[in-house]
């Protein structure tokens, strides 16, 4: 009895019957899905800052205090931009294949416990629930397929359906393999069963299920649908705007979703020792949610026919053997005792030694008789970059000082030195130094100078062509400007410009210009 | 049957993973590629005909372009050819320079080809951010010698451009003592990694005497099973003074080239390990006149650049400009078999394919 | 006014006419079998409303069993849509009329 | 609580009705398609108004989830779309037929006495069903059997009708 | 050390089988006539092992044109220069050797792009840098580059 239904119950004294069911259900609706939206917003900003540490960088940290609001940012740049309506395609379809494809993963919330009593609806059918909805999807994705008129995103629809749907067997049979242990399909009493959690229970449901849940998500590696490489964008090609931002969302939100339900169902959901129950089904659904980006960020994608025949050569069969020896345990042991522990253990290494020696992922030639190790070490090394120092350079801020001898742009003229002899002109592979001069008393005087800083390749030989060292390049390199007139630096230009002479070609001048800031610095100073 | 008509799709020239504007018109049949066309040109820039009319020294910054990301070894191998036409002897501290900087290159320029490659096969930008991670070190260090991190223009005819500063030894030194570390790291990171494995192992497999028969070189020979490295098989400038190893691929597929990249970062390092050990004192640069004007005659010089053999053909005419200047591109050579490597496979494959045979387009289309 | 079991019954009714209608009418041998589905799922109707107003269970595992029949008979109906599409370029059922292909 | 499931019943089967004339009267298959998972999500609805909660989910993971993506698929790879599903020469016989056997059944049921138990019966299905199907000599056992075997056949067939020579 | 073939020595093979198909040799290289460099071609390629052909390259000096063939075998590690000369400029052309070399075919595309001398044989002779409808060939020192 969910504190949602004591409410109702209570209101049916004061008002009337349809009124005390409906209304706060209405209201219970709005804060749920708030919440969720709420955590979408989290979710998505703790991948981006999560993937740049697994990358040794530091992730978006520019729109509100070390980046919280970059979600925010996000989705007022999407709110702002253009909503294209594709003529070919059908514009209804086009128009509803988001909420679509948005409406399951947000109505697999009505069922998930965030604590004992703190449920939307304790329907008893809850998980089955759950796989009818995750279902729906697949529509979506075709509607958005379909309406969108271009034959890439027909083509990448079609490929995605079909990766979804052979996902699904496995996903289904790995949870039949936990109703068997928790003996009822209602999410309540599943938690409550999990004296145990199931995944040391289930370990090989486990697996199969997570795979499956990453595949189901379009996450790598099973990420076909927005694969670069290939057909570009996937069937949100001509999405755009606050419809391309809902199908964000949605894959957020699904992933949310299938994080609480792996929380429930193998992490013994809202049990835990002191923490609020509520707090400790977060915990969960956020370790969840890193496991999933930490394999994003680590590993690369599968082939469209390399994942189908995983998904029906590798998890379907593993699927039914684990819910069979499930089925057998459960009439051999009813009680489920806790040494069953070690002999699912002992199965599932057996099991997936055998698979992955028998499963050949490319035909004869490559298999995982290396049982995963290989996915494994690689997982382990993004991990240890976790704590190593991101190397990003906050660039307006932090300034590097480049080398002594840095070539940046803009020449340094010393006009007293200069005496005409138009070497570094004649020096020039592009010939962008003109100068005129005319008789002065004690030599040549220079009149005009121009350079053309459009064309300059800054490849110091005119510097190194100056005999009597009045050339220098500079040290400084932000000169940009929108017209390319503004390029060509005049006589007058070099003589107010601030001198600020690079060492290059003057070897003497080294000594006295700032250190270079090095990404790695010599161990030992000196 | 189903007859299904084939699909003709125009790849690039503006794709997320053609490695610059190459454009590929695939035909499919379905999900396979029946027929592919490598269409070149969007970056003809027309260098052999504008370096006829620029002096000998004017041209080095001219060839810092052709291979963007390997500009050490285009200067490397043009000064050589003018000094091998001019007849200029270079001092030993000049040879040894080059030697280090060169290897550096080499290292620099794998770690870009195998960050884009598997970047390619869909590793989301994790291998590339260490690669880069480790170039930027090298790039600190090429801006400590010349000046610039891209377009270095540091080799001049006669010997280098400058000296090495004091502080680029010891921070030379601590790269070459940790790059190994770091290479072991890709390896743990990718090279058992099953998905990779399935995605480049037997996939695009270049038989040894197709490969010999279509002059291709550098890592896309040596990864068919054929060992020749000009560093070894015909060594120029002191690369007869080191000892190192060539790593030559098995089976000649996608996964071959990869590895062999990897290998030779590490004799890369052992090299320059090496070379800085016995670095000579002394000048960097010859006596060299500021025109000047080499004899009559033509000479062909080659290196071993990271992407394969690179070749300068100078026609010298005792004026200050050459007469004929041809560079022989490994990148565009290296595509003569893209078609046959890539008909029978995915679209998918083909990306793989491309990032495996690793071109520049600067210096495909020069 | 409260809802009795005449109502399913005459819903059920409707919607199986209508299916009936559909799978007789239309030329494109997918859309007869979605009327067929809709004419199945009439009579999934009607015998959930049988057990909830008879108090016996025996409706809806009738009705569960419907289904798995209505599953089977589309993977093959579509089944011999697809292969008939292959030899003959067409789903159009009055131009399907030769007994062999 | 009565009025209630009596107004959801009318909505549900409005947009049932509606949503199966659809069916059968657009030309755009595709659509036709989309209005047909509506009315099997209707036909959930109308499950849930008559107590049947583990058939619901099951109508909706089973028509939904699996047969309508399987119809959606066939229409993708039979490229008739374009004419629509035009309808044939036999419309006004249909017609009629449909009408007849409307108002024959209607008429029987009006007319017969069905005296039905009208209070609600005990919620949860689901153990109930299980019980009814699996349950000793009473059960379902042997007719679940054959309709397992039953899909292996029709799998099988389909899989040899379109494997491609 | 890769050791370049002396061209005496080879002139003479050439000559024992093919008689006048070497027209002269320097130090460096050895010229062959236009209509036998096939054939000389093959030669090499069968008899001295030469099975990578490194690079073609082609110069304009204005009354003819010279086509330089770098050959190198990867067995043995020696190498011979094979250069080539036709005198006509309208429309210069040589037999193609994409036959014996499959690394021949974007080389001489490469050359009838800008230098245009067409290869008879090639197959599939088009520009491979500049567009199709390009007038002239930019390389010839005779292009008019105002």
């Amino acid at each position: 009895m969910g504190v949602l239904e004591q409410f109702q119950h209570w209101l049916l004294g004061y008002w009337p019957s349809w009124a005390a069911y409906l209304v706060p259900a209405i209201v219970a609706f709005l804060v749920l899905s708030s919440f969720i939206l709420l955590v979408v917003m989290a979710f998505i900003y703790i991948e981006r800052r999560g993937v740049g540490r697994f990358q040794v960088r530091l992730g978006p940290n520019r729109a509100g205090p070390l980046g919280i609001l970059q979600p925010v940012a996000d989705a007022i740049k999407v709110l702002v931009k253009e909503d294209i309506i594709p003529s070919r395609g059908d514009r209804r379809i086009h128009w509803l294949a988001p909420i679509i494809a948005f409406m399951p993963a947000l109505a697999i919330f009505a069922v998930i416990p965030f604590g004992p009593r703190a449920i939307f609806t304790d329907i008893n059918i809850g998980i089955l629930y759950i796989i009818a909805i995750s279902s729906l999807g697949v529509i979506g994705v075709f509607m958005a397929g379909w309406a969108s008129g271009n034959k890439y995103s027909l083509v990448s629809a079609l490929r995605t359906v079909a990766q979804l749907i052979s996902y699904e067997i496995p996903l289904m049979l790995s949870i039949a393999g936990v109703l068997i242990i928790s003996g009822s399909l209602s999410m309540v009493s599943i938690v409550e069963a999990q004296s145990i959690p199931f995944i040391l229970l289930q370990p090989l449901g486990f697996l199969i299920f997570f795979v499956a849940a990453t595949a189901e998500l379009n996450r790598t590696p099973f990420d076909l649908l927005e694969a670069e490489s290939e057909i570009v964008a996937g069937y949100h090609t001509e999405y755009s705007g606050m419809k391309f931002s809902l199908f964000y969302l949605a894959e957020y939100t699904h992933a949310f979703a299938i994080s609480a339900i792996v929380a429930t169902l193998f992490l013994s959901g809202w049990k835990g020792p002191f923490l609020p129950p509520a707090l400790w089904l977060m915990i969960k659904v956020f370790l969840v949610f890193i496991v999933l980006f930490w394999a994003r960020s680590t590993l690369p994608r599968l082939r469209v026919d390399q994942l189908m025949g995983f998904a029906w050569k590798g998890l379907f069969p593993l699927a039914l053997l684990n819910l069979f020896i499930t089925a057998a345990e459960a009439i051999i042991w009813p009680g489920f005792p806790w040494q069953l522990l070690i002999l699912n253990l002992l199965i599932a290494a057996l099991l997936i030694v055998l698979w992955s020696g028998l499963f050949r992922v490319a035909g004869e030639r490559v298999s995982f008789h290396r049982y995963g190790r290989g996915i494994a070490k690689g997982m382990a090394l993004t991990f240890r970059h976790l704590f190593r120092r991101p190397i990003t350079v906050q660039y307006p801020e932090q300034r590097l000082t480049p080398a002594p001898r840095f070539r940046g742009n803009l020449l340094v003229w010393d006009e007293e030195r200069c005496n005409g002899c138009r070497a570094c002109a004649r020096a020039c592979p592009v010939s962008i130094i003109d100068i005129e001069t005319k008789k002065g008393d004690k030599g040549l005087i220079v009149e005009t100078l121009e350079i053309d800083f459009g064309r300059c390749l800054f490849c110091g030989l005119c510097v190194e062509a100056c005999p009597v060292a009045a050339l220098f390049m500079s040290r400084d390199y932000e000169q940009a400007s929108y017209f390319r007139e503004s390029l060509v630096v005049k006589k007058e230009q070099f003589i107010a410009a601030e001198k600020r002479p690079s060492a290059y070609a003057y070897p003497d001048l080294e000594a006295e210009m700032p250190p270079q800031t090095l990404l790695a610095p010599p161990k030992e100073k000196g | 049957m189903l007859k299904t008509e084939p699909i003709m799709i125009n790849f690039g020239p503006q794709h997320p993973s053609t490695h610059g504007v190459f454009r590929m018109r695939v035909t499919f049949d379905g999900e396979v590629i029946v027929d592919l066309e490598p269409i070149f040109g969007y970056l003809h820039r027309g260098i052999e005909k504008l370096c006829e009319s620029k002096t000998y020294t004017q041209i080095i910054p001219y060839t810092d372009r052709l291979d963007y990301l390997a500009s050490m070894s285009n200067n490397f191998a043009y000064v050589m050819a003018v000094e091998k036409l001019a007849g200029i002897e270079i001092p030993e501290r000049a040879q040894y320079l080059r030697v280090i900087v060169a290897e550096l290159q080499r290292i620099a320029s794998h770690l870009i080809a195998v960050g884009g490659f598997l970047n390619d096969l869909g590793a989301f930008f994790t291998p590339f951010m260490y690669m880069f991670r480790e170039r930027e070190k090298i790039l600190d260090l090429f801006e400590m010698v010349c000046g610039q991190r891209l377009t270095y223009n540091y080799m001049r005819i006669g010997g280098v451009s400058h000296d090495i500063p004091p502080e680029f030894l010891p921070a030379l030194k601590r790269f070459v003592d940790e790059m190994p570390g770091y290479i072991d790291e890709y390896d743990q990171l990718l090279a058992e990694n099953e998905i990779v494995l399935a995605r480049s192992k037997g996939v695009g497999v270049l038989p040894a005497d197709l490969a010999i028969n279509a002059s291709a070189s550098g890592p896309v020979l040596r990864g068919s099973g054929v060992r020749w490295d000009i560093r070894r098989a015909d060594p120029y400038s002191i690369y007869d003074r080191f000892e190192f190893e060539i790593p030559v691929g098995k089976m000649g597929d996608t996964y071959d080239r990869y590895w062999v990249r990897i290998q030779e970062m590490r004799q890369s390092v052992r090299i320059v390990r090496q070379a800085m050990a016995e670095l000579p004192q002394g000048e960097v640069r010859a006596k060299v006149p500021a025109t000047l004007r080499p004899p009559q005659g033509e000479v062909y010089a080659r290196i071993e650049s990271p992407r394969g053999e690179l070749g300068f053909y100078l026609v010298g005419d005792d004026s200050p400009h050459p007469y004929r200047f041809k560079v022989r591109a490994p990148s565009l050579i290296n595509l003569t078999l893209l078609r046959d490597l890539c008909i029978g496979w995915k679209l998918a494959d083909a990306i793989a394919i491309l990032g495996s045979i690793d071109i520049v387009l600067a210096e495909v289309d020069r | 006014m409260a809802v009795g079991l005449e109502h399913f019954l005459i819903l059920s009714a409707v919607l199986f006419s209508i299916g009936l209608y559909g799978a007789l009418a239309k030329r494109n041998a997918v859309v007869i079998l979605m009327c067929i589905e809709i004419m199945l799922n009439a009579v999934n109707i009607a015998m959930v409303a049988f057990s909830r107003y008879g108090h016996l269970l025996t409706g809806q595992v009738f009705a569960i069993f419907i289904m798995v029949v209505a599953a089977a008979e589309v993977v093959v109906g579509l089944a011999l849509v697809i292969a008939i599409y292959r030899s003959r370029e067409t789903v159009d059922v009055e131009r399907i009329d030769l007994m062999k292909w | 609580m009565e009025t209630g499931i009596a107004i959801s019943f009318w909505i549900l089967a409005a947009v049932m009705v509606a949503s199966a004339l659809a069916v059968v009267w657009l030309r755009d298959i595709f659509r036709a398609a989309l209005f047909l998972v509506l009315c099997f999500f209707s036909v959930a609805g109308v499950f849930v108004i008559l107590g049947a909660d583990f058939l619901a989910a099951a109508q909706v993971l089973i028509y939904v989830g699996a047969i309508a993506v399987l119809i959606i698929f066939a229409i993708m790879l039979t490229r008739e779309t374009q004419r629509g599903s035009p309808s044939g020469r036999f419309r006004f016989i249909a017609f009629l037929v449909g009408l007849l056997f409307l108002v024959t059944v209607t008429l029987v049921v009006v007319s017969t006495d069905w005296h039905a138990i009208t209070e609600i019966p005990a919620e949860p299905t689901t153990s109930s069903l299980a019980q009814a199907l699996f349950s000793g000599e009473s059960g379902f056992v042997l007719p679940f059997e054959i309709a397992a075997v039953l899909l292996l056949a029709a799998i099988i067939g389909a899989i040899v009708l379109v494997r491609e020579r | 050390m890769t050791t370049p073939l002396s061209p005496a020595q080879i002139a003479r093979q050439i000559g024992e089988v093919l008689p006048e198909a070497v027209t002269d040799f320097n130090e460096s290289a050895i010229f062959v006539s236009s209509e036998a460099l096939f054939e000389v071609a093959r030669f090499l390629k069968e008899n001295l092992d030469l099975d990578y052909l490194a690079s073609i390259t082609a110069v304009d000096f204005f009354e003819h044109f010279e086509l330089i063939y770098h050959l190198t075998s990867i067995k043995y590690n020696h190498s011979v220069v094979l250069k080539t000369r036709c005198y006509e400029r309208e429309n210069p052309t040589l037999p193609s050797l994409v036959s014996l070399w499959r690394g021949a075919d974007l080389q001489e595309r490469e050359v009838y792009d800008l230098m245009g001398v067409s290869f008879s044989g090639h197959p599939n002779l088009k520009r491979i840098f500049l567009w199709s409808g390009f007038k002239g060939h930019p390389l010839r020192k005779d292009y008019p580059n105002a």
